[in-house]
């Protein structure tokens, strides 16, 4: 059992680590606006899914443009990405305007209407365009990076097979990590990162100290959006596939991402993502083998949020999270 | 005479139907200390949260060197140069002792005079230098209210807006922080004190108001009041 | 600008009048009980005739008559007027239909009400207790159980049935505490994210466990559930599970509203105020909680043994993540906390999802089948429902936040306290001690 | 004698010490302040008593038994109840069911009966509801029994709070801060307050506060923290000359006031 | 506005009284059939296609009506592929008591549940595309379908697949759903009574992209195939995950995966894959092409795999009902009637399949069909055909 476990464990990890890392970035999302709003912005899903249809629409079109082969792959991408987040960071900061900001003093919770409601909006309007010019509603993106790398992981262990990932893994990692380390950089070193902060203890105070609040939520959604959509770009890349249900998926397991590293906390929301992409892999990969057939790869869900309700048991605030004992 | 660096004229505020301040007018001159007393629930908190913007009167007019700022939201009023220090203090906890004093000084883009007020706050807070990496939040009470003071000097404000500063200290933090008005007003700030401690805030008070079910039903001179018979009886007890 | 003046200040006190006197208010909702009524007679399969009609219920909640003759009133269309009405014409069955889905979903977003609304407990994965209940029945009303059970003959017969309600409901609440005892330990969002957790989990345990025993038959389903039969009668059409639905409706109207201003419900609401506080009073967290969770969930569990009853079929795409949002969706829209709010709230998210909607989409089709009107494909109002349905989302919140019918306090009768005024008696006589005794000894 | 006894009770926030080794006795009937600087761990003492911090070490006794390691709510239903420094009341409730919370061990009230409205169930709820009118009354605040609690003014809400302990029928009250925020005039109605409290009901009462006339004019007894330890106690006169006091809390005009 | 039900409106009360508002057709009676299946939602284009074929049947079937004096209508209903729905929807096509019949539906795990409410009302349907055991196991009246049942299609799969492809370790993937378990059970049974050996049997998450945990481990136990039970959004991206980790060897699945989407998807990956299907190629017949050009003239679309199933379901049940009119001498038939017709009806000849129900509304002339993809192009190649 432990040596088809190990058998297939660098192939298992190196799949875990890109859906993880999808996760991270999605559920870094999430903890940003949660983190200043005290808000679980269920629309977040739907900004990472129009991120990967604005971005497939864009690659489509370069590649019919004749654009792809003007220049590098990779300088389209980046060039896809950049606009797509710009795009995505908008349609956040109108969002915010339209269904938060009015909402903001009401009850807390009521916002998650809004947040519902947009969600819907926001599928439906993407699945509707799509079908008025593609019939349905399922978009496959032309394939890029697709070469094949192996890893010769036999050659650490002998139980281990080789492993082999296709190139675009290496750009969603790559990404990933500017992507995290920037935000972790702009929340804690810059000033516009301390206003976010302040703000999201308390917004009162922050503006005696003449931050304008409703500018850095804007740019709190911003950025939050821009992440979101940047990171559907590299989830169609590396996917191929996409439709306008897999914001929903997706933002749930996120938002269990952002929860398990501690919501609020941005290496949590990484860490936390991608533990849960290696969890699920492993468990869909080996749950079989280790169950001895009781239970299979369909289980592997009920494992990760098992294991993630297991830890919030034992560590109420998650993994990264500061322990908020009120004070007496 | 002193001009008057701040006017509030007619001022009537309402939280929903409730309306908790009545035709509020006062005025303060610059340079001076002018206390606002008066029991709980009169309205002494709604008048600074007025005049600095996070609640809108409904009418009556406030000047703020002959300009009208009532319609001005709280960052842009802060701006101008007047720092509310607000109740309960109200420093953010889970930022850093340097980092709050920072936020202080956020619409300031030189780090050199960021660096510079900071020094200058640590000459009246010498405890505030100590501490600076503690988070704001773990603070005892009153260090938190020196700090509190602390990050409205660095706006370096024309006007500074005290709502109960002594409120649950050390009667020892108490004397301290009066000490430390009567300095900041030395140096030119002027200063608009709520306090209940009617006593020591009157003394120290060049002119006080009193407010009473959001209407202004006395005014004079600090010393003038201290020995009025009415407030004698309402405040000084 | 005059018109309207000219109209409100001539209306004005004609309302007022109304307003004053009871017997006009009486009368007048009786005149438009009437007049729907009537107009659904004529008018059948007008759904805006059946709408006004419900609607009558709103006006009635608004007017100042007792509480009896609200009830009366209320009694009177659901019992007689509606089913009497509605079974006038072909689409007697559907009108039916969607009122006992009405009547589930109020019972279980009146449950939610408990956990979410009055305990302060955000939950995510309610409708994991509706699927509980459902397969509680599902399993023994069909040949499942013989499945896995070394004993007994299934399927149970229809009589069952009502024993099952009561199973159903324990047995949610038994799934209730044993989320809750866990779950208890985090707080809000955390809590939110925990109970989804949990509900997912038994949609998907449910979805797979056809193996290694086969216990809920997986993906495929149970089929073929038995009705509820009653002396020889047996419960087929929605028209006959609507008078099941209406009684147990009115129960659980009844009980949350009891519970609601009881010691329970006041500890509710304590705990959601502020937990420390609420403990410092006397008041046992974890117990009051789990009483929430249980509650809350045995509504949902009944109401689960209804539905998979009705609709003869249960499989695990009835339980999904977007349900439990759909129901507390309906919490917040009629009010948090609001017994009558979250009543309006379920109803008008139920109808306006099942019917409206639905005949909405049916009618612009049918003109766009007739060559009346076209509309591009992907733009078939079919197709843009969910569209729709966020758009009202959105509108209702941002027009009403605080929810349709917020929750009010109840309002003590000051006179009479006021007459009744006296010493504060339980300081005299004492618990453990004599007052006088105490106050004797403390001067020593 | 004493119902309070309080033994070598530290407590200690990772490294912080909070409270270090204090013992204490507090006479029933009598009144007892507690004083010290900001963060001297006045109210972290509150905290251990009514059971929402476990003690590092130590023990308190009530009554002869210790209380340590039951729930908050069970060291309600002993007999002690409690106010809050920074106001915990429940905001949307009105006054009159804040009260009523407070009765919550008072009321025997079955799940059965109060679904199916028996008539024990109405005749305690209506009992509940005079009750908690009479003692809104004796702390004057009878005329916002309808009214959202949140909606008071600062110092009818700790009035309010105080309200909402007596309903749990404590044997002692402890009272964080009582008079913080509220002017002369109304700390000295307050003082009335608690003395008629005592001397009406035989409470034990056991007070933080920073405003010293308050507290010279009430305690029989003062008890002073500094940095987690107990550094003085004694009769008012005792404290107010006492020098360690004087340097650590009371500060120059601080003794002054008090003279 | 919609101050009345639309859509349903136009006849009046009872079916006994003479429409209310005939409009057109003065004192005709009105006969509707409803159709219900996926209108939105991922399935809407093959459930649209399936609504238009019965539509054009029945407005082929109109004149001949007309002269018996009655009005044909069309009642379109969408099941949103959901069970809710589906059943909710039939609670009203039941109470309307002017609907005779129901064509429909496009999903199972809908069908089942739906036609628990109709055989209440007994009112007959007649399904164009469910293949699910349970669909007419239930023994239910009124319930019938024209196309093959699971228990044929998996072990037609199972043999094409020991047999011809020789494949003797199969792993077993599907996607959890009432059809796809179903489907991979019946081939799984099959297969083994078959000889061969099956490597796994995992499920799978229906609406992810990312199914590499199991493709894992696919890849580790190395089978000569993968058989995949479920709709081609999924089996799309399997086979592509597959032929990325290296898996060249056959992959075959069921009609779920019968749509162009599945190449868009799959791209170059799909060489090498079968599928068995209930429909035929429809254009493969000089009738079917006539069909075909019908469809396209009318719609202004091509047809999809399912419109001559839909069209051919239509037809079956308008003839069961035309004769119980006639049994019935020309007046209005019960529902008990028309579906006693409906079963009974023998030796239909439809576009694409002749129709004879047996004694449990499974057709006697239903065939498998197997395809495989021998380019990345839809349709793919017919390679057999299997008949009962
Ligand atoms: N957010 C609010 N919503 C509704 N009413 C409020 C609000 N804030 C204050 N009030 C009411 O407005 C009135 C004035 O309150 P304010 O806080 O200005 O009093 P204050 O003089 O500062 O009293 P204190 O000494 O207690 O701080 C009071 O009656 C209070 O109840
Ligand atoms: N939950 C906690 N976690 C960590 N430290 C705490 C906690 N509660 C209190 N402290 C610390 O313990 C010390 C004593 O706090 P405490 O609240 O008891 O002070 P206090 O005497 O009541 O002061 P004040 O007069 O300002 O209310 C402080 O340094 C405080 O920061
Ligand atoms: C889902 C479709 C592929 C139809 C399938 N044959 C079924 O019966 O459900
Ligand atoms: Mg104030
Ligand atoms: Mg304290």
């Amino acid at each position: 059992m432990l040596t088809e476990v190990l058998h297939t464990l660098p192939q298992v990890l190196i799949d875990g680590l890109t859906l993880g890392a999808v996760y991270a970035v999605v559920a870094l999302g999430y903890t940003m606006v949660y983190g200043i709003l005290e808000l679980i912005n269920f629309a977040h899903g739907e900004i990472f899914m129009t991120g990967a249809f604005i971005g497939t629409a864009m690659l489509l079109s370069f590649t019919s443009l004749g654009l792809m082969a003007a220049m590098p792959a990779l300088l389209a991408l980046i060039i896809i990405i950049l606009i797509t987040s710009v795009l995505t960071g908008l349609l956040g900061v109108g969002i915010e305007r339209v269904a938060y900001r009015p909402v903001r003093n009401s009850p807390k919770l009521i916002a998650l209407i809004t947040a519902i409601g947009i969600s819907f909006v926001l599928q439906d309007l993407i699945r509707f365009i799509t079908e008025l010019k593609k019939g349905n509603y399922i978009l496959t993106g032309p394939s890029l990076f697709t070469d094949q790398i192996v890893v010769k992981t036999s050659a650490i262990l002998p139980v281990f097979s080789d492993a082999s990932f296709k190139s675009s893994f290496i750009i969603v990692l790559v990404t990933a990590i500017i992507l995290m380390v920037g935000l972790d950089f702009f929340i804690n070193r810059t000033k516009w990162g301390m206003a976010m902060r302040a703000v999201a203890q308390d917004r009162e105070t922050a503006a005696l100290m003449t931050v304008n609040v409703n500018r850095v939520i804007a740019i709190t959604f911003f950025v939050g959006s821009a992440l979101g959509g940047a990171t559907g770009v590299l989830f169609a890349i590396q996917y191929g596939t996409i439709d306008p249900y897999i914001g929903f998926i997706l933002g749930l397991k996120a938002f269990t991402a952002a929860v398990l590293g501690g919501i609020g906390n941005i290496r949590g929301a990484m860490l936390g993502g991608i533990l849960i992409g290696l969890l699920e892999m492993f468990a869909a990969a080996n749950l079989t083998i280790i169950t001895n057939g009781v239970f299979g790869a369909e289980y592997k869900d009920v494992f990760a949020f098992a294991i993630l309700i297991l830890v919030l048991i034992f560590k109420p605030e998650g993994l990264f999270g500061k322990a908020v004992t009120e004070k007496v | 005479m002193a001009e008057k660096i701040l006017d509030l004229q007619n001022i009537d505020t309402f939280y929903g139907g409730i309306q908790a301040l009545k035709e509020i007018s006062l005025h303060v001159d610059a340079g001076e200390i002018v206390t606002l007393i008066g029991s709980n629930g009169a309205g002494k908190s709604t008048t600074l949260k007025t005049i600095s913007g996070q609640v809108k009167p409904k009418s009556g007019s406030i000047l703020y060197n002959g300009t009208e700022i009532s319609n001005r939201a709280p960052h842009e009023t802060a701006l101008s140069g007047i720092a509310h220090v607000p109740e309960g203090r109200r420093i953010f906890p889970k930022l850093t002792v340097k980092e709050n004093l920072e936020m202080g000084a956020f619409s300031v883009k030189d780090k050199r005079i960021v660096k510079e007020r900071m020094e200058r706050v640590f000459q009246y807070f010498p405890r505030i230098k100590e501490r600076l990496s503690q988070q704001g939040g773990t603070m005892s009470g009153g260090e938190q209210q020196m700090l509190a003071i602390g990050r409205a000097l660095m706006m370096q404000p024309k006007i500074l807006m005290l709502d109960e500063p002594s409120m649950g200290l050390a009667p020892i933090i108490v004397e301290q922080i009066f000490e430390i008005i009567k300095e900041l007003n030395n140096e030119g700030i002027t200063i608009l004190l709520v306090e209940q401690n009617a006593f020591q805030a009157l003394s120290i008070a060049d002119r006080g108001y009193v407010i009473q079910n959001g209407k202004i039903t006395l005014s004079g001179l600090g010393k003038e009041l201290i020995d009025n018979e009415q407030i004698q009886e309402a405040y000084l007890a | 600008m005059m018109m309207k003046n000219k109209l409100t200040t001539k209306l004005e006190p004609f309302l007022d009048k109304i307003k004053a006197n009871k017997k006009y208010q009486a009368t007048l909702i009786i005149a438009y009980i009437v007049l729907t009524a009537g107009s659904l007679v004529l008018a059948q399969k007008s759904v805006i005739a059946f709408l006004l009609l419900l609607a009558s219920l709103l006006l009635l909640h608004f007017t100042g008559l007792t509480d009896l003759k609200k009830w009366l009133i209320a009694g009177a269309v659901l019992v007689v007027i509606l089913p009497v009405v509605a079974s006038q014409g072909p689409a007697y069955q559907s009108y039916m239909e969607v009122a006992c889905f009405v009547g589930i979903y109020v019972a279980m977003a009146l449950g939610l009400n408990i956990v979410v609304g009055l305990a302060g407990l955000l939950d995510l994965g309610f409708v994991a207790f509706f699927a509980v209940g459902a397969y509680t029945y599902g399993i023994f009303a069909t040949g499942q159980a013989s499945k896995f059970m070394p004993f007994g003959e299934f399927p149970l017969p229809g009589e069952s049935f009502w024993l099952f309600l009561i199973i159903g409901g324990i047995a949610a609440a038994i799934a209730g505490v044993i989320i809750g005892v866990p779950v208890l330990r985090v707080k809000g969002d955390y809590l939110a994210i925990v109970t989804l957790g949990f509900g997912e989990i038994i949609r998907i345990v449910f979805n797979n466990l056809d193996r290694p025993v086969n216990i809920t038959n997986g993906a495929m389903g149970l089929i073929s559930i038995t009705p509820p039969k009653i002396f020889g009668f047996e419960f087929m059409y929605p028209s006959q599970f609507y008078y099941i639905v209406l009684v147990i409706l009115v129960i659980t109207v009844f009980a949350v509203r009891r519970l609601e201003y009881s010691k329970l419900g006041r500890s509710w609401k304590a705990v959601r105020e502020n937990e420390i506080a609420a403990q410092a009073m006397g008041i046992p967290l974890v117990r009051t909680k789990l009483m929430a969770f249980a509650i809350g969930a045995s509504f949902s569990g009944v109401m689960g043994v209804v539905f998979a009853a009705k609709q003869t079929f249960v499989d695990p795409t009835s339980f999904t993540l977007l349900e439990s949002i759909t129901i507390l969706v309906m919490v917040l829209l009629g009010g948090m906390g609001s017994v009558p709010g979250v009543i309006l709230g379920a109803a008008i998210m139920t109808i306006l999802n099942l019917h409206v909607l639905t005949e909405f989409a049916n009618w612009l089709n049918q003109l766009n089948l007739q060559g009346i009107i076209s509309i591009p494909d992907a733009l078939s109002p079919a197709k843009m429902q969910r569209f729709i349905f966020g758009a009202i989302l959105i509108g209702f919140a941002l027009y009403r936040p605080q929810g349709l019918l917020p929750a009010k306090n109840p309002v003590f009768n000051l006179e009479k306290l006021r007459k009744n005024k006296g010493k504060i008696s339980s300081m005299i006589s004492g618990t453990s001690q004599e007052p006088v005794a105490r106050a004797e000894e403390a001067k020593r | 004698m004493s119902i309070l006894t309080v033994k070598n009770l530290t407590k200690a926030f990772g490294g912080l010490i909070a409270n270090s080794d204090i013992s204490m006795d507090v006479k029933k009937g009598s009144i007892t302040a507690v004083i010290g600087p900001n963060g001297a761990g006045k109210t972290t003492f509150f905290n251990m008593v009514t059971g929402v911090y476990q003690p590092t070490s130590g023990d308190i006794e009530l009554n002869g038994k210790s209380i340590v390691g039951l729930k908050p709510h069970a060291v309600s239903a002993k007999g002690i109840s409690r106010t809050f420094q920074n106001i915990r009341l429940f905001g949307s409730m009105t006054v009159l069911e804040n009260v009523m919370v407070g009765m919550h061990n008072h009321i025997k009230q079955g799940l059965l009966g109060a679904v199916l409205d028996l008539p024990s169930f109405k005749k305690q709820e209506s009992f509940a509801e005079q009750e908690a009118y009479n003692i809104l009354d004796y702390i004057g605040l009878s005329q916002f029994t309808n009214e959202e609690a949140r909606n008071l003014s600062y110092g009818a809400q700790r009035r309010l709070e105080i309200g909402r302990a007596l309903a749990t029928r404590p044997q002692i009250l402890l009272l964080d801060e009582p008079a913080a925020g509220m002017n002369p005039k109304e700390t000295k109605e307050l003082t009335e307050l608690i003395f008629k409290m005592r001397n009406e009901f035989g409470l034990t009462i056991v007070l933080i506060e920073h405003d010293m006339k308050l507290v010279m004019e009430i305690s029989e007894h003062i008890i002073v923290l500094d940095h987690g330890e107990k550094i003085a106690e004694g009769i008012p006169e005792e404290i107010r000359t006492n020098q360690k006091v004087i340097e650590a809390y009371l500060g120059k005009s601080g003794a002054e006031t008090v003279s | 506005g919609c101050s009345s039900s639309g859509g349903n409106d136009q006849a009046g009360g009872k079916s006994t009284e003479p429409s209310a508002d005939g409009g057109k057709v003065g004192s005709a009676q009105v006969i509707k059939i409803a159709t219900q299946s996926p209108l939105s939602g991922g399935s809407a284009t093959i459930g649209e296609s399936i609504k238009l074929g019965a539509q054009l049947a029945l407005e082929e079937n109109a004149a001949k009506f007309k002269e018996l004096g009655f009005e044909l209508q069309l009642i379109p209903f969408d099941d949103q592929a959901d069970p809710k729905k589906g059943v909710a929807n039939a609670q009203l096509i039941g109470s309307d008591t002017a609907i005779l019949g129901v064509v429909g539906h496009y999903n199972s795990g809908v069908a089942i549940p739906s036609s628990e409410i109709y055989e209440k009302y007994s009112l007959p349907m007649v399904s164009p595309a469910n293949t699910a055991t349970d669909v007419t196991d239930r023994k239910l009246k009124t319930v019938n379908r024209i196309v093959a049942r699971d228990d044929f299609q998996g072990p037609a799969g199972a043999e094409f697949a020991v047999k011809t492809l020789g494949a003797k370790k199969i792993f077993i993937i599907q996607d959890k759903t009432a059809y796809g378990t179903g489907l991979a059970e019946a081939f799984k049974g099959a297969a083994e009574e078959l000889g061969a050996e099956i490597l796994g049997f995992e499920g799978i998450t229906i609406g992810e992209k990312d199914f590499n945990g199991v493709m894992n481990q696919v890849v580790a136990q190395k089978p000569d195939m993968i058989y995949f039970g479920g709709m081609y959004t999924e089996g799309g991206l399997i086979i592509k995950q597959a032929r990325e980790k290296g898996f060249t060897g056959p992959v075959m699945g069921g009609d779920g995966m019968d749509s162009s989407t599945l190449v868009e998807i799959a791209g170059n990956s799909v060489l090498n894959t079968y599928i068995t299907s209930a429909a035929g190629v429809t254009t493969a017949t000089d009738a079917g092409k006539q069909f075909a050009e019908k469809y396209k003239a009318k719609f202004g679309k091509d047809i999809e795999g399912y419109s001559a199933y839909g069209y051919d379901s239509m037809g079956v049940l308008l003839q069961g009902i035309e004769e119980s009119i006639k049994a019935n001498n020309n007046a209005l038939p019960t529902r008990e009637q028309v579906a006693e017709a409906v079963r009974n009806g023998k030796e239909f000849e439809g576009v694409v399949t002749k129709v004879s129900f047996d004694e449990i509304g499974d057709n006697d002339y239903a065939k498998i069909f197997i395809y495989k993809f021998e380019e990345p192009a839809y349709p793919a190649a017919q390679v057999d055909e299997v008949s009962k």
